[in-house]
């Protein structure tokens, strides 16, 4: 097994006495695509939420390449290589999509001139290119709010994939894209994140989709990791299917 | 765009020549510029969603430490005054601005509300050394080692006014187009997200906050100039929130707008205060409230629907 | 500082606190439900206070008890409060809910400049005073020093009132339920049938009265005059900003603070007792960023 | 630098004038003009508008006097104010238009000591007279040399130091003292100078404490909570309007009156609105030697029919803002006289017309003033009495009213107040002053 390039160790977290997490220890390896499950309000996105810094652990520690990021703030981690995409999509909603992805962009480059304009930056072309890729470079020169949910959902993770990270998070990357698209997209996202070398971890309730694109599934459920393993292995176990499936 | 930037080019050849055919006007269009560049300022901070309510502060601080070096220098340079007092200005803005680019919308507002009425009340206690509410006379200074009498001077000053502000909105334009500037507008969205791509929101609201001070700033050195006398009332809230007023009043979130509603603010009120001394304040008011029920975009909305000649009013203002 | 000079000093502090408390609890509940920072708060106060020195040289000239201007101050303040408080948010505030928040602001503060003019033009620019009721209440001896009862005996008392008041018309009834309900969910309170509309009329009205109530007894002790309200306005903003968005409860610590630390100041550091409310204002900002009854909003991600 | 060839046009003008100016002489006729423009600055707004507005009503009977009498030498007058309330930039700007644009003649600037600092220098600038009306700061004269610029009143100095004398006179025994005014330019020097006086003619009078409440202060309970604990012999307030009235109304109620004297040097603006509240035995001043009941002027035809069309126009008795507005326009008359008288018949110009302020001797509605022609500052008398509140009137009468002369309290002209205070002698208190016994 390949060195562990994001590790929890027993983490620990609570919300008004509900334990979102209570001991748990996880690990995703280099090129991983981890999919996380389980029942609503499980803690599954607070996991997301501490290993970006959005939340500090009761206790407990995060690694990341052997750093220690636990209570770093968003913006030191991201800095460090994970990138972070959202269920509900945030951006500047005033903005064109092509400047989000600019902005994005300079942000990685460390762009702090003043005096050169944003929209004569040097990785427009590769921006466009990002766009393409994730399927929305026709509607590049639109203010993100004339937009319809799905795209924004596309736009959210190419801005994530602007900062060319080593992780990438995603929370449920279809959730709002039509259930036609969604194959398409996440065939065209693994194609990116195969080609930049992004480790995925994404947190998703539609087990169609794990069954196809993870290869490392756990079980989040009650504040703890239930259950781990490849895809068939997890899907297969009875509880699972009966407490997070609900088949 | 070409006819805008003909039309644009047109108003200001305007401004120009107006104080050859009006002669009293130089004070009125020194004041204007003066207040339209701490608009400017206003503007700046808007793009992020904050307003202060405190940049009087800025204006008054520039103005006094312009005076203080006035009396240090024996009279001084009118361009270094305006230099000493832009850095002045920035110095401070950054003091203040590592403790307010902390908060957000209303106390974001209030802070600098407070740290200006603190100053305000520091200048009129602080008399022995500030003159209190007489405050300090700041005579004429030279301007490139040549002493003026008052009507070349007023000239100068004039023109040197109209040049500065000219640059500094184009400055401020290029900035608010640049990286960190779009970064800034982001704030008002998306803070979240803006960490998230590695970016210190409070920095890049600090390098606006400075820059937005020292643009007051370099307006309250002027404004001192012209007067030749810095008073507390520089630093007073009424002032701060004239100066918000002007910014809404000329089409939040553009430069050009600053300028047009600090012209269009101090012409109505001047002769507001000449044709009806007994109420300009309630028909300033009346106006006010008329502008933000009707024609909220400001001056510049205003401009954009009668005309109609340009994109959507979002688009054109960035 | 002896005990007998900090006994005063509290008593002139707690005075002091009252009236502050008085103006910025209408405020600090606008800001709490509406998300309006009410500038022309301090344009009611000046009016309540106006119509309250009226009805009391009118109360003396007919030769009535002076005991009677205190009711008559608390139904004028009340009629003025609600007519003023029902016309400007029917008419003008409620077309700018959708409006930025700047915006808002600043028909606040229009109608500030509007007020101020109108009362200048209605009650001239000579100064009123009607000082009969705090002369009927007299004076009680406090370790050899007179006070005026009407300042440390029925102020307090009317603050606590209001306090104590406003806190089971909140938490008690069922228009306060709605209130507070929709304070802290607009939109879910909208969803659950709220009629925010309504909800908003009434707190606007209630905090226009209470402004009104404020400036009305404060008239007595003081001459009103042209001016007064916008030196209100800055007082109240930092109540509200120091007492946490909306926290009538903040407001009340807040006003004893600075009403102590002004008292405080002026036996100590008479330099500092302009500076006072701004310093505890940023003092607390500074530990508690929120305010000191505040909460922190955070954006769901 | 952009358009200098432009500017320097008018200043070719002026240059053209002034060497014209110097071929006739420094002054000279001019044509007759059709009415005199004068610019009136004064608060119409805010706190300060209770001096100013009164100060209007005066300048209006003034004018429409003037003109029914058919004019000054058949001129009439025209008056335009201008607002201080709205600001000192909003004041300059609008003299200048007045001054630049309108051509106005003459100016009457201003109330507020700040503004005057400011409108001294600018009048010179324009070549404009300029009339301190009202003008309370000596810092103007003692700090600059002007042409233009003349008062028509006394300044802090010789209304400071008047108290002074009248409170030793009446009060030879007091030991401490402690001052309440307001926190601005005028409140901080007028107890500069009332102390410097104090301290050099009684050595031994300790100050026991000093409050600078910020101006407009509604409540001063806790300075008067501290007050009534130190129990100073006096207590001195220099403030006026609401603030006075406010500080005194709540002394009173809180019985501070009857622990200490109170001085109140600005109090004849107050007396009628704080009617029976203004405590007996508080020492009040009136900035000049004007009262609306003066005794030394009870049979006196001009000084009864201005209080008399004052009182029908307002409703007012007038206070001391108004008399002062009297005396700006009795002074241009007499100057008016005086520059014609000089020029054979002939309109004065301008210059002629400032020569005419040097040295100037008139009458407003009281005792007569004189312009000192080396610093341009009037002389005026200053009057103080004691308040009584005597029955059946609802305004409190002044008592052993005392008129001290200009002559002897105001600062010689080229020295400085505070080291022309410092070597006063006690000899000053034998100064011949007038008395008028019992009360008005």
């Amino acid at each position: 097994m390949s060195q562990a390039l994001i590790e929890a160790r027993d983490l620990h977290i609570e919300f008004g006495g509900v334990k979102a997490a209570d001991g748990v220890d996880l690990s995703v390896h280099e090129s991983d695509h981890l999919a996380i499950i389980g029942p609503n309000g499980a803690g599954k996105t607070t996991f997301l939420n501490i290993c970006t810094g959005y939340l500090r652990p009761k206790s407990g520690t995060v690694r990341f390449d052997g750093t220690e990021i636990t209570g770093r703030s968003p913006r030191w981690i991201t800095r460090r290589g994970i990138a972070r995409a959202f269920q509900i999509p945030q951006l500047f909603l005033e903005h064109t999509v092509i400047e989000n992805m600019l902005i994005g962009a300079a942000a990685r480059d460390r762009v702090r001139s003043l005096w050169r304009p944003l929209s004569a930056s040097t990785a427009r072309d590769e921006m466009m290119e990002l766009l393409e890729l994730m399927g929305v470079a026709d509607v590049a020169a639109q203010v993100v709010t004339a937009l319809p949910e799905g795209q924004r959902k596309l736009i959210d993770i190419a801005l994530a994939l602007a900062l060319k990270p080593r992780v990438l998070l995603m929370d449920e990357p279809t959730s709002g894209v039509s259930s036609q698209e969604k194959f398409q997209v996440m065939d065209t996202l693994l194609r990116v994140l195969a080609h930049q070398q992004v480790t995925a971890v994404f947190v998703e309730h539609d087990m169609e989709m794990v069954e196809r694109y993870a290869e490392r599934v756990a079980v989040w459920d009650a504040g703890r990791i239930r259950i781990e393993g490849t895809p068939a292995e997890v899907l297969a176990d009875a509880g699972v299917q009966r407490d997070v499936i609900g088949l | 765009m070409r006819g805008g930037r003909f039309l644009l080019l047109g108003v200001v050849a305007l401004i120009a020549l107006m104080p050859l055919f009006a002669p009293w006007s130089k004070t009125f269009l020194v004041l204007a510029i003066a207040k339209g560049l701490a608009v400017l300022g206003i503007v700046v901070l808007l793009r992020a969603g904050q307003v202060s309510f405190g940049h009087a502060l800025f204006f008054a601080a520039s103005a006094y430490v312009a005076a203080f070096a006035a009396r240090l220098l024996g009279g001084g340079e009118l361009l270094t005054l305006l230099v000493i007092g832009a850095l002045g200005s920035g110095v401070l803005g950054l003091l203040v601005g590592l403790f307010v680019v902390r908060y957000r919308y209303i106390f974001f507002g209030m802070l600098n509300l407070a740290f200006s009425m603190v100053f305000y009340a520091v200048l009129e206690k602080f008399y022995h050394y500030t003159g209190g509410s007489d405050g300090l006379i700041l005579s004429r200074p030279s301007v490139l080692g040549i002493g003026l009498e008052r009507l070349p001077f007023e000239y100068t000053l004039f023109y040197v006014a109209l040049a500065t502000a000219a640059v500094l909105g184009w400055l401020v334009h290029r900035y608010l187009n640049s990286a960190p500037g779009r970064a800034l507008a982001a704030i008002k969205t998306n803070e979240t997200r803006l960490e998230y791509l590695g970016i210190s929101a409070r920095g890049t609201l600090l390098v606006a906050y400075v820059i937005s001070a020292m643009l007051a700033g370099v307006g309250g050195t002027l404004a001192a100039v012209m007067q030749g006398l810095v008073t507390p009332e520089y630093a007073y809230w009424v002032r701060s929130g004239e100066f918000v007023f002007i910014a809404i009043l000329g089409g939040a979130g553009h430069v050009l707008g600053a300028f047009a509603g600090a012209l269009v603010y101090e012409g109505v009120r001047m002769y507001l205060a000449v044709l009806a001394a007994d109420m300009w304040q309630l028909l300033l008011g009346v106006v006010l409230l008329v502008i933000v029920l009707f024609a909220s975009e400001g001056l510049v909305g205003l401009w954009h629907r009668i005309s109609g000649r340009f994109a959507p009013a979002g688009r054109e203002a960035s | 500082m002896d005990l007998i000079i900090f006994t005063l000093a509290v008593l002139d502090g707690l005075a002091y606190a009252s009236q502050v408390f008085m103006v910025a609890v209408g405020m600090t509940l606008i800001f709490g439900v509406m998300r309006i920072l009410n500038i022309a708060h301090g344009g009611f106060y000046a009016i309540g206070a106006y119509l309250s020195a009226g009805i009391g040289l009118a109360i003396a000239s007919a030769g009535l008890s002076p005991w009677l201007h205190l009711p008559a101050l608390v139904i004028g303040a009340a009629m003025a409060g609600g007519v003023l408080g029902l016309v400007i948010e029917r008419f003008v505030l409620r077309y700018i809910y959708v409006k930025e928040e700047v915006l808002q602001l600043l028909v606040t503060f229009a109608i500030f400049m509007i007020l101020e003019d109108v009362q200048r033009l209605v009650f001239g620019v000579q100064p009123y005073a009607a000082s009969s009721l705090v002369d009927a209440m007299g004076t009680i001896n406090v370790l050899g020093i007179p006070y005026n009862a009407y300042q440390v005996l029925l102020l307090p008392g009317v603050a606590v009132l209001t306090l104590v008041g406003l806190r089971w018309f909140l938490h008690h009834t069922l228009l306060g339920h709605l209130i507070t309900a929709t304070a802290e969910d607009r939109e879910a309170a909208t969803a659950m049938g709220v009629n925010a509309n309504r909800v908003f009329l009434l707190t606007f009205t209630i905090g226009t009265v209470l402004a009104a109530l404020g400036g009305a007894f404060a008239a007595p002790t003081t001459a009103v005059q042209l001016g007064m309200g916008a030196d209100m306005i800055v007082l109240s903003f930092a109540v509200v900003v120091t007492a946490g968005l909306g926290q009538v409860e903040g407001a009340a610590v807040t006003a004893v603070l600075i009403g102590l630390g002004r008292s405080f100041a002026i036996y100590l550091m008479p330099e500092l007792d302009v500076l006072m409310p701004y310093f505890i204002m940023m003092l607390v900002l500074l530990v508690r960023p929120n305010g000191l009854f505040g909460t922190v909003q955070t954006r769901k991600i | 630098m952009m358009g200098t060839s432009n500017p320097l046009r008018p200043l070719g003008r002026a240059f053209l004038a002034g060497v014209c100016a110097l071929g006739i002489g420094t002054a000279g006729a001019a044509d007759k003009p059709e009415q005199i423009d004068i610019g009136i600055s004064a608060f119409l707004s805010g706190p300060a508008s209770v001096f100013g507005e009164p100060a209007r009503a005066a300048a209006e009977i003034m004018a429409e006097r003037i003109n029914a009498n058919g004019g000054i030498h058949g001129v009439p007058v025209n008056l335009s104010f201008i607002d201080e309330g709205a600001g000192s930039a909003h004041l300059l700007s609008e003299y200048r238009r007045l001054v630049q644009s309108e051509d106005y003649d003459v100016m009457f600037a201003s109330i507020s000591s700040g503004n005057c600092l400011k409108v001294a220098p600018l009048a010179e600038d324009l070549e404009v007279i300029n009339l301190m009306w009202d003008c309370g700061t000596q810092r103007v004269f003692e700090e600059g040399d002007y042409n233009y610029v003349f008062r028509t009143q006394a300044n802090a100095t010789p209304e400071m130091l008047a108290s002074v004398l009248y409170l030793l006179k009446t009060h030879p025994d007091f030991e401490t003292i402690a001052v309440v005014n307001q926190d601005y330019a005028w409140g901080r020097d007028s107890w500069n100078i009332f102390r410097t006086a104090l301290q050099t003619l009684k050595p031994d009078v300790e100050v026991v404490a000093e409050f600078f409440p910020k101006f407009g202060t509604p409540d001063f309970s806790t300075e008067i909570t501290r007050l009534l604990a130190m129990r100073p012999d006096v207590v001195l307030s220099t403030s006026w309007g609401g603030d006075l009235d406010n500080f005194v109304r709540q002394a009173k109620q809180r019985g501070l009156d009857e622990r200490s004297t109170l001085v109140l040097p600005l109090a004849e603006s107050s007396l009628e609105r704080l009617g029976e509240d203004m405590p007996t035995g508080a020492i009040v001043g009136a900035r000049g030697d004007h009262y609306y009941a003066h005794p030394g002027y009870a049979d006196d035809e001009k000084f009864n029919e201005f209080v008399s069309s004052f009182r029908e126009k307002t409703g007012n008795v007038p206070i001391y803002s108004a008399f002062h507005m009297v005396q700006a326009f009795d002074a241009l008359q007499a100057a008016y006289d005086r520059a014609i008288e000089a020029n054979g018949g002939e309109w004065p110009d301008t210059e002629a017309l400032a020569d005419a302020f040097e040295g100037l001797s008139f009458r407003g509605a009281t005792s007569e003033i004189t312009i000192r022609p080396a610093d341009h500052q009037g002389l005026e008398d200053q009057m103080l009495g004691t308040a009584k509140q005597v029955e059946g009137k609802d305004i409190a009468e002044l008592c052993d009213i005392t008129v001290f002369p200009a002559e002897a309290i105001t600062t010689p002209a080229g020295e400085d107040s505070t080291e022309w205070l410092k070597g006063l002698s006690a000899d000053l208190l034998d100064t011949d002053v007038t008395t008028y016994p019992g009360c008005h």
